[in-house]
Order: C-alpha cells, then structure tokens, then sequence
C-alpha cells in the first residue's frame, strides 16, 4: 500500500528511542531497513515534508517527522503548501478528499 | 449502578503547549471547566476512570489496526510526546487491570474488542488527564476507537460499544467515570490547521448532550471530512460515551472556539450519577 | 453467489516437519484428502482464498490481541518458522488488497475487526497452504481469530463473523473459497502432547459438518481445555466457516488420529458452490 | 501481568532476526531490555525451560525459545515435566487448568 513503510519508519521512530538515536547517526542506515520506492527514499532523506504530504502521508504522523528536524510549526505548514503547488494535489489516503487537494 | 459520571472533554496540545497566546479569559474559563469536571470525577466517588479517546498513531499502527481496543496495563507511561514540549510532566498512571479485565470479559460479549497490555498515552490522553487527574493516582482505564486509519470503526458500532461499557461498568461494584475526548471540528497538521467550523460544532455538541441517536450516527464519512476536517472523525469518542447514558440529557460546562488551539474547546457533562 | 467453496483442514507443524513418522497409509490418506480439496477449490473456480487461521503468537501478541483481524497486504511472507525446520519452501504469497479492503468494509457493518497491513504466516497457515495451493500462485486473505490468549474470542462472535464473511464474500464478483484450520483436540507444547481425544473430535467434527449451531455454541471455555486441550480453542475458526454456510450439510475427507502429528487430522468440506 | 515481558521477549526473538543476532552474541544485553523479576532473568538465562512452563510461559511461545538452545523435542517434554516436580504446579495463564497440573 502506498506510503505504508515511510510511515511505519515515522511511527518506530516515534516510539522506539533507540531506532531514533541510530536515525540521528545514520539516517541512511536505518531507512535501508524499510521497502522504500526511490521517490520515497528521497523525500525521507531531504527530508521533502511537502512531497512526503502530497505521497499522502498522515499528518499526526509527518509532524513528529518534521519534528525531528526541528522544523518550527510555521514552517511545516508552509512547505506543506508548497508541496501541494510544486507536487501537485494528494495522491493518496484521506486528504485526497480535502478541500485545499481541489484548488 | 456503577457508573457515576459520564462527560467529554477536548485534548488539543496548544491547550498545554501554549497556553499563553490564548485569551487569558478564554483559557481561564476552560481551566475552571476542566476543574468543574475534575470535581465532579471526584465528588461522584469515581474509583476509576474509563478514557475513550482516539489515539494518533501512537500505539496502533496500520501494521495491526483496532477497531477498538482498551487498556489491561497494570501502569501506563505518559505522555509519548516530548514532555518538554507538550509540558504535562512524564508520568507513570496507575491502570486497573482486574477492572479492565472484567470489563473487556463483559463487552467480547457483543463488541469484539483488541486488548492491549502496554499503552503508552499520547496527547489525547495526556493533556486532559493533566486538568481531571492533576494528582495521577486515579487509575485509568484507556479505550481507543479507530478515527484515524480508514476504514474507520462505523459510528453504529461505536455507538454499540458505549451500550455495551455501560452494561459492564454497572455491573461491577467499583464506582467508574467515564470520560470521552475529542471530536469538534479541526484540521490537524494540514494545510488547513487551525481552520474551525463553529456552526458544525454547536450542532454536533447539541445533539450529543442531548443523545440525539439518529441524528448523531447519520452522519456521513467524506461529508464530515469535509465539513469537520479529519480532526472530526474523533467525534466517534463522545457519540461512545454519549450512547453509555443515552438516558439522561447532559450539560455544556464550556463552548468556545479558541483559534490558537485549532479547535473548538468543549467540556460537557453527559451523566451525573 | 461468490462464495465457491468453504471447508476446515489440520495444521499440525507435523505433518510437514515428520511424515516419514507416520503410518504410510494415514499418511499417504491425508495427502490424498488434501489434494481433493485443492482440486475442489480448484473445480469451483475460487480465484481468492480466504483462510481463517488461529495463529500462535507469530503476528498477535498480548501487547495488542485482536478479537478478529484481517490480513490488507499486497503480499505475505510465509512461514515465519525456519523453513528447514518446517520443511515448507519460504515463499511470497500473494494478497489479494483490494478485495480485503471491500470485504472489511461490509464486516465492520457488524464485527469489530482489526485489519493489518503485514502478516508473516505461521505453520497454521504455511502447513494447509503447501497442500491446497502448492505453486503459492492463488491470493490468500490471512483472517485470525483469538484462540489462544484469554480472553479468548466468544464462540457465538466466530459464528458473527463467519455469518458477516459469507454476507462480504456473496457481495463481491469475485469467486471465493474459504477455509479454517485446526480445531481438534490436542496439547501442543506441554506435558500431555500427544494426546487424542478421538471421541471428542468425532462429535465436535460431525457437529461442524451438520451445522448444529447450539451444540457448537454450547461449548464451555474450562471443559473444552479439559477435553481438548488449548489446541482445541481452535473450534472458534471451523466454527467461523460452518456459521458462512449453516444452510448446507458438509462432508468428511478424511478424519484419522495420527498420533505421531499430536491430533486428528481432518479434511472436511462444509459447503461446494 | 505475571511473566508479560518473558513472553514479550520470546515474541520478539522469534520476529526479528536484528535481535536474535543480537541475543546470540549478548544474551545479558538483550535480556536487560525487558522489565523482569530476578526469578525470571534467572529461568531466561540458564534457560530453565521447566520453571518458565510453571511460571506460565505458553508453551506456543516457550517452545520457540527452547529451539533457540537447540533442546531436542524429547527433551523439551522432559524438562517441562521436570519443573513441575521441582517448582509445583503452573502459577498462572492457561495451563492452571489443565490435568497434568493437578498431579
Ligand atoms: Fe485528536
Ligand atoms: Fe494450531
């Protein structure tokens, strides 16, 4: 199912803060652990929050992955918007059926 | 009969995470609300208090999704979040395992419920628990019902599970509260976040104190997206609560729409025993 | 109608693991059984099978126990045992997704099922499946019922949800063949392995085969673990796929005590399309 | 709940071949990961297979953790015979019931 190892990845690093310290290490390590598309494995390691949305990553999810870089609130939300006009509308999972998906 | 309280309440993390970019008036009636509520937990005898609230990815994951599920923990770990930054201080919460056992014993006769022997709470447990159970030694009894993964629980069947807790709450002799939290409208950690639907919520909050059944599961899935945001599909948590004292007609404690929150704040009484 | 095909099988590890331990002629029966009930499948043209498995803690742990689950993958890694110990080839079987997904919308109408997005198959299902589809070409939904860690799953909830299968199943176009695994007595993985309770198993398999739905419901939790043993949990999934198809009298392939396989093993089937 | 992360242990090794790995190379590492009595540390390490039976390990969980050790099945019988006579009858779970544990 579309998007479901790079939230899988999302949720154990949410979780378990051992996988977390080895992510802050070696990012790359521990994203060769999940079955990834290229296009996926790349928006991860950017980390490219707004393609990652338009993917259709649930957002209670993507936050605590924005998160982890530090990003401020603001910013999320402002490269979510980005994503949504550089990527174009949300190509799975619920928001597909979100009004700002239609614009 | 052992259920002695039943009421619902918000959980959005700005209430704690930034408390100070709300109107001071605003903030300090919802404060009192919550102690409204937290006293009558405690002055109803409550031994024990039943949260349903819907969990967000903390625990449960697309990997093994419950329908619904509750606690038999002997302790919990809150919050999941960073505790620095959600500020609710990092707790243990004592659970009630031989209760959950015996509850979830009485409910696998109608509702066919996962349980659960680790839990760690997220916000929607940790932020309320925060203004109820300030103390933390009020075992908890944590239920989750699917509003986030589609296919979501059906609103019947959570309607369903709320009949069947209030048949296995009162036949225990322990005094129980039940607490639902969540489900006005809101639009988290989207582009749209901190969007709020004031008229969907009155009517949605209406229609739950006063257990309007018909009305309240005849809502539709892609229209309360659109109307509610994916933040309403938490409504499911109080129409629960709602349906375990469908008999009596409940009271708003507090109804405002607090835009730094994202959410309309909500704390209603829905039983009073 | 798109139910094709519903019947039970055996499981035993052993039946993969030491057939050489066997009697010949049981031995060379079973096989025999088995392959009439591939062909069965085969003939009614199920192009999907569903599989009711009580799995042993491979995939479900009491961390988060679903009452019921069922499998939404693309694929299933198979068997979560070494494969040279179990003596079954490691394999990908493929799912069968978006029937999954139409069949858990119409269940959740009336059973709280869980769903999952990754399942690695068990002997439960890895031991049938190397008989039934050998060339692992056919798509499988993987549904578990709790048989093993009490709570366990109430008998009259199996027969919910086989009742809710045959609705889901009957609503798609696709031909469907269903089957459940295990049931009869045994003591795996204790002191009393080995033992048979050959006149049990005769009434509880003649039960299943008539469909006689009180007898199968009146089963009680201690003396079914008394007479059958914990294997005998296991009558939750043949109980499942007798409630799908309660109309038809079913048949018996082959019913023998093997005792070197630890249980009788038995092919029935319940219903042919 | 009486031997939780016992079972939650052996759950684990027999799911995650990056843990199996690692209990074969340190099982002290491993076992330190998991809230356990002394009695239960004790019953993981030698392994005393009987006394994790009594204590009231399910035998679909305990028998993978003796395949670890490379205990023949004849052996696994033995042992869990064994820990009855020495350690009594099963204290908790599903084996409470069962007729052997009312010898
Ligand atoms: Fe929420
Ligand atoms: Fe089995």
């Amino acid at each position: 199912m579309s998007v479901y190892y790079v939230q899988k990845l999302m949720y154990n690093l949410n979780r378990d803060p051992d996988l977390r310290e080895r992510f802050d290490k070696d990012r790359e390590d521990v994203l060769s652990l999940y079955k990834l598309t290229d296009e996926e494995l790349e928006a991860l390691t950017k980390p490219d929050i707004g393609l990652l949305y338009v993917m259709g990553v649930n957002g209670q999810i993507l936050m605590h992955y924005a998160a982890i870089f530090n990003m401020p609130w603001a910013e999320y939300l402002r490269v979510m918007e980005e994503g949504l006009e550089k990527h174009g509308p949300v190509r799975s999972g619920l928001y597909v059926m979100s009004e700002s998906n239609e614009k | 009969m052992s259920l002695v309280y039943a009421g619902m309440c918000c959980h959005a993390p700005g209430i704690t995470v930034r408390p100070e970019q709300a109107d001071p008036e605003l903030l300090a009636g919802l404060h009192a609300a919550f102690d409204q509520q937290r006293q009558a937990i405690e002055d109803a005898g409550a031994e024990v208090l039943v949260m349903v609230s819907s969990e967000h990815f903390a625990n449960f994951f697309m990997d093994n999704m419950p329908t619904f599920s509750m606690g038999i923990a002997d302790e919990y770990e809150s919050p999941i979040e960073n505790p620095d930054w959600l500020k609710v201080p990092k707790v243990t919460i004592p659970g009630s395992p031989d209760l959950s056992q015996r509850i979830i014993g009485q409910l696998l006769e109608t509702v066919d419920i996962s349980w659960a022997q680790e839990w760690k709470f997220d916000h929607g447990l940790a932020v309320p628990l925060n203004f109820l159970t300030p103390e933390y030694k009020m075992p908890i009894i944590p239920v989750n019902i699917n509003c986030q993964a589609p296919p979501l629980t059906p609103l019947h069947r959570a309607w369903a599970l709320g009949k069947a807790l209030r048949q296995a709450i009162d036949a225990v002799p322990e005094k129980v509260a039940l607490i639902s939290t969540g489900g006005t409208s809101h639009w988290p950690c989207t582009p749209e976040s901190g969007k709020i639907n004031l008229e969907w919520d009155k009517v949605l909050v209406d229609q739950l104190i006063h257990k309007r059944k018909d009305e309240l599961l005849d809502y539709k899935f892609q229209q309360t997206f659109i109307d509610g945001g994916a933040g309403a599909g938490e409504m499911r948590t109080s129409i629960c609560v709602a349906a375990a004292c469908e008999e009596t007609v409940g009271e708003v404690l507090f109804f405002e729409p607090i835009p730094v929150f994202a959410t309309t704040c909500v704390i209603a009484t829905f039983f009073q025993g």
